[in-house]
């Protein structure tokens, strides 16, 4: 979008354009395959029949990070796998959300007091849109933290100008 | 439920759990063929085990191995233990033929815990001591690839001893990880 | 490919963890090409690393790195008290949960010495043979997913969210259960627990073999397993293999039948053996099949189990402050990957002071770089699926 | 093209020749364009569709109302608004080309391709040589595509295709024989003409070259097998395995790129079944006679071009991968062979039975 992004004051026309737009965006939140840890089993259950993402039309795991436009960080992060994952993020093409699935990636867990190789907490090293309680979470909680990003994308201001903080 | 089971070899009694330790048994044994290098069997319960000294653990793992009395064909487990003044390892060998175990450790000075390698002797040696090597910093001696195997190779320390200290996220991220 | 200098690739190299005497057969101009699957890829199941050098289609070898689930178990199992360790537990093969727990509960039982009351060992039974079940269909699952059929893995998950159901009605949770405690069970069936467990067990046996006809027998799935890395008997005990792996290789071992623990030898069921009806002896379908026939012997056990529950109390009288006498103690257990052993080092207080985990996969997946050489990269997957590898155990 | 003279001497007199033809390619090529994204957006909708409930799924659901219907073009429009990344390593000319390149070779096969007795952009009378060498151009987009990514599974991909291309375009072609040596004619409207009438005089179904005869169906078997392979379907979806190959020749690609080759494969599922219905079910042709035939000429088209997509579907959801040097053997040992023999059965068939 590069050059309109962001220049227009609100109006009929860019506020639509722009509720097209997210609409777009959010129901097609493609997620990476990417599994880590014990999460991304409870993840492959919500993509599998029962919970069925492709419902809301996040269901085409795209193995590469290029054609995907969310990471679900499933599972504990160690500082091995840390470097590689921010380079997965930085393969990502823009607009990207991450979601932090479990207790593990969004603090630690329960490695937060003597696991001295994992990360606490995936924020440290990519910015976290949806955080996703639960060791591991139910499908229907990966669920709900969809359906929250998807809001959290509806309202994403594109053409239209940021307010001011 | 055992309809092969093997004729002329006895059934091991069922109990709750039929695990069969022969480490006593084997310690006579050891003692016999290789003398001082045998130290002594500890009194722990429920399992004991055979201290040997690491010079000679080669020599006595392949004799346990290829003693038709023993047969140990699989080496179950390697473990490292921190103990204070010492470090230890503990193997777990396996004879599935004979169906029992027998434990053997060996103890090193902390400061130069160097071990010979078992790696010739079992191929499943390789990455067990490696795993050991990189926990505990214990060194095989003859392994044909002793690197760190779970943690980065930037690693500093070696995390499983007793006297280490926790790493901050900070100090890591300056190790570049 | 391009415009790359050997300086350059040195570097490029260096990072990937290589050798240095592999660094030169490389940078001197051949035509073989290194490259990197995973940690991030999608038939590694989990965050496994290999190190492909291919020339053309075929591996020249491949090198396993892994950690990146390296989660601290056995420091952990340092610092907490016994109990408190069966969660940590579930998340080493969180596709076995139970049959984590259950081996680290009878170590710590035969530690300390403690019996088990015949209704829980019945329990424990049922639900680690449901979590048998309910792993290898993963196993399946993704198996047919490697190889490119994506249906099979949908139906596979089907059938395991009703086996999830049933131990999420007696433990609360889905993957990570933490309900075979020392002593015993957390708390114990409900009443509704065996007619649900009957009345899956009755349907899935039809349902299985439907997953068979769809994926086992299809011809281009035998074409595409059968012979494919075949692993000889002596190679897999060598190199410490256990579970399926071995079995499929013709090694008529398995613990629950040739050193029961707990009350397998009750049952009347079959040790699942590979015969290299396909293809060569311990090939990938053998490896695959025997985890296939093995669900159908869970079934069995899981119904005589079910017949024989009988009435009394669910968990040994453990006290609060647990502490087991000072000793060591090394305990292993068949799961649905391997033997998963456990060394527990105890001085008497309530920690210990040594956790030793002795993974299955750990040591079945040293095998994979020898059988990775002169193989295609489509066999290399169906070789590492059909390890089953799951990466929480491989690192701890 | 009658309708281009026509055009100019009744209406546009006053404009030169050239400037007709080109507006009439122009308006026709708009067409096509729509139609080619029509199609895509469909299929792909179905494909998930039909996944889904082969998989005891609902698949997309919400999106649009009705069962998920907009569902492929919310897709659409956010791989539009995707950030545009050309890798830094890649080959920026070959990377920029090469989706253009796939998708303008589907696009390019629907110029000739006829929806009923009239309906045809351009009625080539080498209709069926036409689109099997466009079709060919795809080949060349997935090669460059793999080489510029600078990644080597794209490579990968990229090389996978070379050969399963190039090996597949022999029997697909061989397999097509039969066929023109009974209509004899490249032009595919004279070929759906030819199936009026069949043996004996039998309409409908008897004059579809599928039940000429045995060789015919044969013929069929092996083409659409081949026409699986080089539309990329599984089981011969090699080049792009996700399994092993991560995303194949487009791991690299992202947003609108991306989405070209995924419009390319679905059009160029759409030019493989239109072919199998063309030249072996009867085309436009019902299964009864011409003079009964109460439905559009487009829609028994379509409806029968439906069939065929939902087959390789059905397909595509139920079986494994073969492996490269399987599907070689399949193609070389197997499927060509088969090819020489069907001609030559087929001319001794001609030559004995219909005394052609």
């Amino acid at each position: 979008m590069g050059l309109l992004e962001n220049k227009f004051n609100d109006n009929v026309i860019v506020t639509s354009v722009d509720a097209v737009f997210n609409w777009a965006r959010q129901s097609s939140l493609w997620p990476m395959s990417f599994g880590l840890a014990c999460c991304a089993i409870e993840m492959m259950c919500t993509g599998a029949s029962r919970y069925d993402l492709e419902r809301f039309g996040a269901g085409v795991f795209r193995p590469s990070p290029r054609q995907a436009d969310l990471m679900i960080v499933a599972g504990t992060v160690t500082y091995k796998m840390a470097s590689r994952l921010k380079q997965l993020y930085d393969l990502m093409p823009e607009p990207r959300w991450v979601m932090a699935m479990g207790s593990c990636a969004i603090g630690g867990g329960p490695y937060y007091k003597h696991g001295y190789s994992v990360v606490k907490g995936v924020d440290l090293y990519v910015p976290v849109d949806i955080y996703i309680p639960g060791c591991p979470p139910h499908p229907e909680t990966l669920l709900a933290g969809l359906l929250e990003l998807q809001e959290k994308v509806r309202q994403d201001r594109i053409l239209r100008k940021k307010v001011s903080a | 439920m055992n309809q092969e089971a093997k004729a002329g070899e006895p059934k091991p009694p069922v109990i709750n759990n039929s695990m069969r330790f022969r480490t006593e048994e084997a310690f006579p044994v050891l003692k016999s063929h290789f003398g001082d290098a045998v130290r002594s069997l500890s009194d722990t319960r429920p399992d004991r085990h055979i201290l040997v000294r690491p010079g000679f653990l080669p020599e006595i793992c392949k004799f346990l191995r290829d003693d038709p009395d023993w047969q140990c064909n699989m080496l179950h487990c390697v473990t490292g233990l921190d103990q204070a003044e010492t470090l230890a390892v503990v193997y777990h060998l396996f004879s599935m033929p004979k169906r029992h175990f027998v434990v053997l450790k060996t103890e090193v000075l902390r400061d130069s815990p160097m071990v010979p390698t078992l790696a010739h002797i079992w191929p499943s040696a390789d990455w067990l001591e490696r795993e050991t090597f990189d926990l505990f910093g214990i060194v095989f001696e003859g392994h044909p690839d002793l690197r760190r195997i779970l943690l980065p190779d930037e690693w500093i320390g070696h995390p499983l001893r007793k006297d280490y200290e926790m790493p901050t996220h900070e100090k890591l991220r300056e190790l570049g990880l | 490919m391009t415009g790359v200098g050997e300086e350059a690739m040195d570097v490029d190299l260096k990072s990937l963890g290589f050798r240095v005497e592999e660094r030169r057969t490389l940078a001197s101009g051949s035509d073989e090409l290194l490259i990197n699957m995973g940690p991030q890829h999608p038939s590694t199941h989990g965050v496994l690393r290999l190190l492909l050098r291919t020339d053309g289609e075929e591996i020249q070898e491949a090198v396993p790195f892994m950690g990146y689930l390296h989660r601290c178990a056995e420091k952990i199992g340092e610092n907490v008290p016994y109990d408190t360790y069966t969660p940590y537990t579930d998340r080493l093969d969180y596709l076995s949960s139970m049959n984590n727990n259950w081996a680290w509960a009878m170590t710590v039982e035969k530690l300390a010495g403690i019996e088990v009351p015949q209704r829980a060992e019945y329990i424990r039974v049922i639900v680690a043979e449901l979590n048998r079940i309910a792993s290898h269909l993963v196993m399946v699952g993704t198996y047919g997913l490697d190889l490119g059929a994506f249906t099979p893995f949908l139906l596979t998950f089907r059938e395991r969210e009703e086996i999830l159901d049933i131990l999420e009605e007696i433990s609360g949770g889905r993957l990570c259960y933490g309900y075979i405690r020392i002593g015993g069970v957390t708390d114990d069936i409900t009443p509704t627990f065996a007619t649900k467990c009957r009345a899956f067990l009755r349907q899935y046996v039809s349902k299985l073999d439907a997953i068979n006809e769809l994926l086992s027998y299809n011809r281009i799935f035998i074409r595409r397993t059968a012979n494919v890395g075949p692993l000889s008997a002596e190679k897999a005990i060598a190199c410490g293999c256990t579970g399926p792996i071995l079995r499929a290789s013709g090694v008529d071992w398995d613990l629950r039948r040739d050193e029961p623990y707990s009350i397998y030898d009750k049952f009347d069921w079959n040790v699942c053996v590979g015969k290299g009806e396909k293809g060569q002896l311990g090939d990938t379908w053998d490896r695959y099949m025997v985890r296939v026939r093995e669900m159908y012997e869970c079934v069995k056990i899981c119904e005589q189990a079910l017949e024989g529950i009988p009435e009394g109390p669910f968990r040994a009288k453990v006290p609060r402050n647990f502490k087991p006498p000072a000793g060591e103690c090394y305990f292993r257990a068949e799961n649905p990957r391997g033997e998963l052993a456990f060394y527990v080092v105890s001085d008497g207080s309530k920690r210990p002071v040594r956790v030793k985990v002795r993974g299955p996969s750990f040591c079945n997946l040293s095998v994979v770089q020898e059988l990775s050489r002169n193989m295609l990269v489509s066999d290399f997957v169906a070789v590492v699926g059909s390890f089953d590898l799951v990466m929480g155990e491989v690192d701890r | 093209m009658h309708f281009v003279p026509y055009l100019h001497e009744q209406f546009l007199s006053a404009w030169p020749a050239s400037v007709v033809v080109l507006l009439v390619a122009l308006i026709g090529a708009g067409i096509m364009l729509a139609w080619v994204a029509l199609v895509a957006l469909v299929a792909v909708w179905a494909e998930r569709k039909v996944s889904a409930h082969m998989q005891a799924r609902l698949g997309p659901i919400y999106v649009g109302g009705f069962h998920g219907w907009l569902q492929t073009v919310a897709d659409g429009l956010k791989l539009f608004l995707k950030e545009d990344i050309i890798p830094a390593m890649a080959d920026k000319w070959l990377y920029i080309q090469a989706p253009v390149l796939v998708f303008g070779g589907a696009f390019l096969a629907y110029a000739a391709i006829p929806f009923g007795p009239k309906l045809v952009v351009s009625d080539l009378n080498i209709g069926v040589f036409y689109i099997l060498a466009m079709s060919a151009i795809v080949a060349v987009g997935i090669i460059m595509a793999g080489w510029a990514s600078h990644n080597k599974w794209s490579l990968y991909g990229g090389m996978r295709t070379a050969a399963q291309f190039l090996s597949y375009e022999i029997p697909s072609a061989l397999h097509l024989m039969p066929v023109i040596m009974y209509a004899g004619t490249l032009n595919l409207g004279e070929i759906v003409r030819s199936q009026e009438t069949g043996l004996f005089g039998w309409a409908g179904i008897f004059g579809w070259y599928l039940f000429r005869n045995p060789f015919l169906f044969l013929s069929f078997i092996c083409y659409y097998i081949s026409s699986l392979a080089e539309t990329n379907r599984t089981p011969f979806d090699l080049p792009e395995t996700e399994s092993e190959l991560v995303a194949g020749y487009h791991t690299e690609y992202t947003g609108i790129r991306f989405a070209f080759f995924f419009m390319a494969e679905y059009a160029n599922m759409f030019v493989a079944a239109a072919l199998s219905t063309l030249l072996f079910c009867g085309g436009w042709n019902g299964v009864l006679s011409r003079n009964i035939q109460y439905l559009p000429d487009p829609v028994v088209f379509l409806l029968k071009c439906s069939a065929f997509i939902f087959l390789t579907m059905w397909l595509r959801w139920t079986l494994p991968r073969f492996r490269i040097d399987q599907l070689m053997a399949l193609c070389w040992k197997f499927l060509i062979p088969l090819g020489l023999l069907n001609i030559v059965g087929s001319a001794l068939w001609m030559y004995i039975f219909e005394q052609v």
